[in-house]
């Protein structure tokens, strides 16, 4: 047994700390998904992404002759945990890319798809941005009842439907779109496809779905009769969900960028205390001090599962623990902070002032945001229906 | 024992309810939002018109009358439909204590006002320790000829920026006992030296700041006696919690009925989600909980409404809808799934308005050592007949 | 509205305490199902039911021509609250004759047994003290499915099968059956009846199931071919379960007794608190008053159950509401008084030494017996199951 | 990283499953309750030659000088089996100390009669205030001739009343400081003045009462340095709240173990109890918090085997194991239904222990108090980058 990083591990640490000096303004702590509210935050984030790109840190989990850094597991875990607890921005671009796009191009891509589009991601182009076009009206933790249809017509696919809740669709230049390309099939999640659209392409409109905090993170799509050559098509024609299954397995690590945010907050929560005064307040304290143990629950529990995938154990229902109790502990992070915060909690995080917002406004954005990430990539129940099933072997119950 | 609403408090249920809704639907709060004054004008206009503002004041000052109970469903209905306007701000912090402590002259010259022109009214109290305790009120009232001077900040004022006067807490004298010292002040809101900033909140509920450089008030404007001016706030704070635990459990009910009707008629699996027992038993424990904040309340109110104000009940109250509103509102936006997290839902606008709410009138940890306080000092029955 | 009591109640209160002083030892605390333990225990409880059947409080919602006191819904609500606050021993002698039996034997009983049976049980007679014989070792929660037979020979039932979880069984003259007198029926709750059994019959035989702290309240009971007469049906044969739902909703009240325990370990601790100068403490001070308010909950829904009976309104979710919170606050206040009294709360119940046991031990008796309570009478989660179908109109889930 | 246990540690998990579960099963567990000692000796015996006492023992003293890691996986399946003996207050209260602080002279004269001979030993620490802060210790050492004289009371000592020898925390100084002035004794059980007495717990796990009257102790006695004995007691807290949290860690995986296999074989509905949703996902949350109790125990294990011993950790162990205790034995229970709260089940005797584990070595509270001082004083890495 053993629970320590290496020292490999631990020089790298400090040299994304360097990187984070060099780079960031002063103080800073970025927010899950702020960087795709403005403009202005966009910009910003793209040019810390094409400085991660240079370090082969943008993606740092791909295979060298990709243009990743090739990292071990530990170095991930790392970059991870310190993505989280500084809130690098441009980190994944918007997610997709990075983190399932590539390595599924990589894995069922053809050889000119992986040239065309692959380095643009490894280089942090605008170009390289993608979106996700899973989730619609109708089928969210259903994911196999989709409908947006593609149907072959000559050399070209014709897209009709409409996608939901798709995140960075107005930053990104392609969409990795699921859709259906045979009907009325035995089962539901047969005859679908991945295929790869051009968010420019003729007939795909964007609505902005802003929530209610006033953030744009989510989007609404509509297809119609959007064209497609067919050489977009991914892999093998209605053979899309077993390759959506193994892309979406590649949304990892989630639980550990959020355990390093929660160790910043808690870092901040402390000094913030010690600022006020409040240090002292037993109830200030027990709070700070539960926290600490719920933080580093999660992170233990995050590093187990890294560790069983690098000894290439059969990994099923741990990143779904991982992912409930990271949206429990934010939830409670979030709360528990607010109360220490007190009357400071209740500012606007779309109109952060110096002044009012205490620790940057990042307790209130985790307190909203939080909802968001308990809900995206399944919900808590959804990942607790997949903890019972596959790791307590429990008759299905829904 | 009568758990049901009297006549007098059905029709005003009724009357409110639908005023609201018609009045100030969601898209209204929505609008309201990015408005300047927060609230809508017109419609206050209108709530004065119907006599609201009277609603439990006396008849000699143009009021009606109601009893308190009155006022405690008007908030539950307020709270229910998230309607923002200074009613509570006029009302509960300002009025009642006039009707109290103020003398005859004052509340001749201040109460009609209010009831027949809507003159809008708040309190300063909160400074930056922000922990409803008397050694929070920092801000200097020193007499200095016919007027006291007045410096200092208030935060978190809410209207303050609508405002015709502003009910100040301040210290007129230090000493060992923080209690002792407090003055309230009747300021209005345009002397000189007075400069209010709104606070960006995530509520946009208009929660100001108030700077205060050497204001001028005349001593005549002091509510109640000069040093004993904590009495009134704790008197202030006893009616105050209940009436916002009011509103929030009016909200508790209004998030609870969107999300079981969400959850009835969403579809996954080819399944009403409500089927799922995970989530019906979120929903039922929830139940539970909500319909105890109601009771509770209402308890408290009628209590306030009889003469036996309860401090323990009213910090119970406020203790109980702060315990609720936040889970409530989090797992309800939850189960909604991705919609949920929409501008466009309401739910939204309910749980923006949480941490403001959950600090107006006091948190659970305020709230509680008060109730503490109760517990210390109440002999119980098992005392009496053993002895 | 209105949340006070009567002035009527009041003062039945305060008749209700002068009993209390004068017929229990000072700083007397009754803790549930204690009185079955021990024939110590059991001939104390069974000597205050007989001076409780005096004052027609032992039959106190029994109409005064069968030996009740005809009491109005507050007085009931009174004494409930009294008998949980003081823990006033012998007030249901065992629950089943006075709580369901008799109200029972009331509406659907002969002449014969209404003259038999119920002057037993509102006298306190030894003869009145009843059990009910209603769960097997496969039918818990899904009662209907029970499998006991009762076949009709000639002017006798023989009665064959088992019972279980029987409280009460080592002290009850009777029990209140129900088996099944019609084998293969369409549906399983047919074909059931509700018979009157001696226990003293030959072919029964007892086994009594101590709880594991060693506590004797449940029982085990083998029917070896019972020969009982058939005038012992209660109603119409194969009707049972209609009447078995009615007697059913007869055990109601137990939130209101259980929030008067409540009540008194809050005054007790509040006491214990001050005497050992731990009232300062912020936690003892914010516990206790978080104990407060959820006590203060569930009397007030209690009430408002009482009120909506009282009111001949329909109630079909409150009990169940009542329960499930009832259910959990048992459990926190004990766990919570437990923390309170720290290493004295792990003292053993079966064997209270003053020295040791902090209020005569009646924090670490809830520790346990609220297990057993979350258990009997539907669990806590079935309770939620009929909230959710019948407060909720949710559909099935079970 | 590595989450393995190492070779040694699976065969002493294996060797220690297989020896509780045949000297121990649970009806001797049930049996042992009603013992004076409370615990088996020819199982105790058989433990010594195996040499278990010895286990992490210097060699030169008759021990095998294995790791603290494998004590932690000793102690976790100890508590897997709740096998009740004195090798926590033997091995962890006393041997861990004596090896430390104690001359060579001391260490010859005790370790290998507990090595080999299977001496009992406990810790006498609680008095009356029973919080674990060294203001609790009363009991007074004074100074006559070439003794020390001891007066008072210790309370929940567990085993004392099988116990050769008692390491007693006393005052021999008392000041401002609480903390100074605490000196520990090595007292012969048999000494005069001693009166031992059995307290009635419900885990009937032999916690006593020790009245010591004019008791004589030779002041060589001593452990460690007169006066500052309150750092042993430190350095015993935090391994041995390790080890205690190691013992709740393998109940908890037991107890899961247990309501796991009854929920998917018991039938309700003509179902399987265990696809009910809301039982599932209880089941689900329980299995996520024990995990996580398991590998923080197995870290802080670890930090310590590795001369790392973390105060942070040592603590969030022991709070973590009290957190999830007795929340997992009372909804276990409930989802047996009737038969879990009878005497044959073994659940019920992992909650009789419930009580006594959550206040050994420190509740919660206390726990995360100690976890609150190492947040305070722990300088962020955001300050060292950004300063």
């Amino acid at each position: 047994m053993d629970f320590q990083f290496g020292e490999k591990e631990e020089q790298f640490r400090l040299e994304i700390r360097e990187f984070v000096k060099e780079n960031l303004p002063k103080g800073f702590i970025g927010n899950m998904f702020e960087e795709e509210h403005t403009d202005e935050n966009w910009a910003f984030a793209m040019s810390i992404a094409q400085k991660l790109a240079k370090k082969k840190w943008l993606t740092i989990s791909w295979p060298k002759e990709y243009g990743g850094m090739g990292a071990s597991t530990w170095q991930k875990v790392v970059f991870a945990q310190e993505a989280g607890y500084w809130g690098i921005p441009g980190i994944g671009m918007g997610v997709s890319g990075t983190a399932w796009v590539g390595p599924s191009l990589m894995l069922f891509g053809t050889k000119e798809q992986q040239e065309k589009y692959i380095p643009l991601i490894a280089a942090g182009d605008p170009d390289g941005v993608w979106c996700t076009g899973y989730s619609e009206p109708d089928s969210g933790s259903d994911l196999a009842s989709l409908q947006t249809t593609a149907k072959r017509v000559g050399d070209n696919y014709i897209i009709n439907g409409q996608k939901v809740w798709t995140s960075c669709a107005h930053k990104a230049r392609y969409i990795w779109l699921a859709c259906r390309t045979q009907q009325n099939t035995e089962k539901k999640h047969q005859g679908l496809s991945l295929i790869i659209v051009d968010m420019k392409s003729k007939g795909l409109t964007l609505n902005p779905l802003k929530n209610f905090m006033g953030g744009h993170v989510f989007n609404e799509l509509f297809f119609d009769d959007v064209k497609v050559p067919v050489e977009n098509l991914v892999g093998v024609e209605n053979n899309g969900w077993s390759q959506l299954m193994t892309a979406l397995s590649f949304e990892r690590g989630l639980a550990l960028s959020a355990g390093g945010a929660c160790v910043r907050i808690l870092d901040e929560l402390v000094e913030y205390a010690k600022e006020t005064d409040r240090i002292d307040d037993p109830f200030v304290r027990q709070s700070l001090a539960d926290l600490a143990i719920d933080i580093e629950t999660l992170q233990i529990l995050s590093f187990e599962s890294a560790w069983k995938e690098d000894q290439k154990k059969i990994v099923i229902y741990e990143p779904s623990r991982d992912k409930a109790l990271c949206d429990q502990l934010l939830e409670k992070v979030s709360r528990v902070g607010s109360d220490i915060l007190g009357v400071y909690s209740q500012m606007d995080i779309m109109n952060k002032d110096p002044r009012w917002s205490k620790l940057k406004g990042s307790v209130e954005h985790v307190y909203y945001y939080c909802i968001g990430l308990a809900i995206a990539a399944g919900t808590t129940d959804t990942q607790r229906n997949i903890i019972a099933n596959f790791g307590l072997q429990l008759p299905r119950s829904y | 024992m009568d758990f049901s609403l009297g006549v007098e408090q059905k029709l005003i249920q009724k009357s409110v309810r639908e005023f609201f809704t018609k009045e100030c639907p969601k898209d209204k709060v929505r609008e309201l939002k990015e408005t300047k004054s927060g609230f809508d004008s017109k419609m206050w206009k209108k709530l004065v018109k119907l006599g609201y503002l009277g609603l439990i004041f006396p008849e000699e000052y143009g009021g009606t009358e109601g009893e308190f109970l009155d006022l405690m469903i008007f908030m539950e209905e307020l709270g229910r439909n998230i309607t923002p306007c200074p009613f509570f701000t006029t009302v509960a912090l300002c009025g009642i204590p006039i009707v109290k402590f103020g003398t005859d002259e004052q509340k001749k010259a201040i109460l009609p006002k209010i009831i027949e022109k809507g003159h809008i009214w708040t309190l300063a109290q909160t400074e930056k320790k922000a922990n409803n305790y008397s050694n929070e009120i920092e801000l200097t009232a020193d007499l200095s000829g016919d007027n006291y001077v007045l410096n200092g900040t208030k935060l978190f004022v809410p209207f303050a920026n609508s405002a015709k006067q502003i009910l100040v807490v301040a210290r007129t004298q230090k000493g060992k006992d923080a209690n002792h010292g407090i003055t309230l002040f009747m300021v209005d809101a345009k002397t000189k030296g007075i400069n209010i900033e709104v606070i960006p909140t995530a509520a946009k509920d208009c929660r100001c700041e108030i700077v205060f450089k050497d204001v001028k008030v005349p001593k005549e404007n002091i509510l109640g006696t000069k040093d004993k001016g904590w009495e009134i706030v704790d008197y202030i704070f006893q009616q105050a919690s209940v009436l916002k635990a009011a509103e929030m459990s009016g909200g508790c009910q209004a998030v609870f009925d969107i999300i079981v009707n969400y959850t009835k008629e969403r579809k996954q699996f080819n399944r009403s989600i409500a089927s799922f027992q995970a989530i019906q038993h979120r929903l039922v424990d929830f139940m539970g909980r909500i319909e105890g904040l109601k009771f509770l309340v209402r308890k408290a109110a009628c209590e306030i409404s009889t003469g036996n104000s309860s401090a323990r009940l009213n910090s119970m109250a406020k203790a109980s809808a702060n315990k609720i509103y936040h889970d409530l509102c989090y797992h309800s936006i939850v189960l909604h799934g991705a919609i949920g997290w929409t501008e466009e839902m309401d739910i939204g606008l309910y749980h923006l308005r949480t941490r403001s709410l959950l600090f107006d009138m006091g948190d659970v940890h305020f709230h509680k050592e008060k109730i503490a306080d109760e517990l210390q000092f109440h002999s119980p029955a098992f005392k009496e007949v053993y002895s």
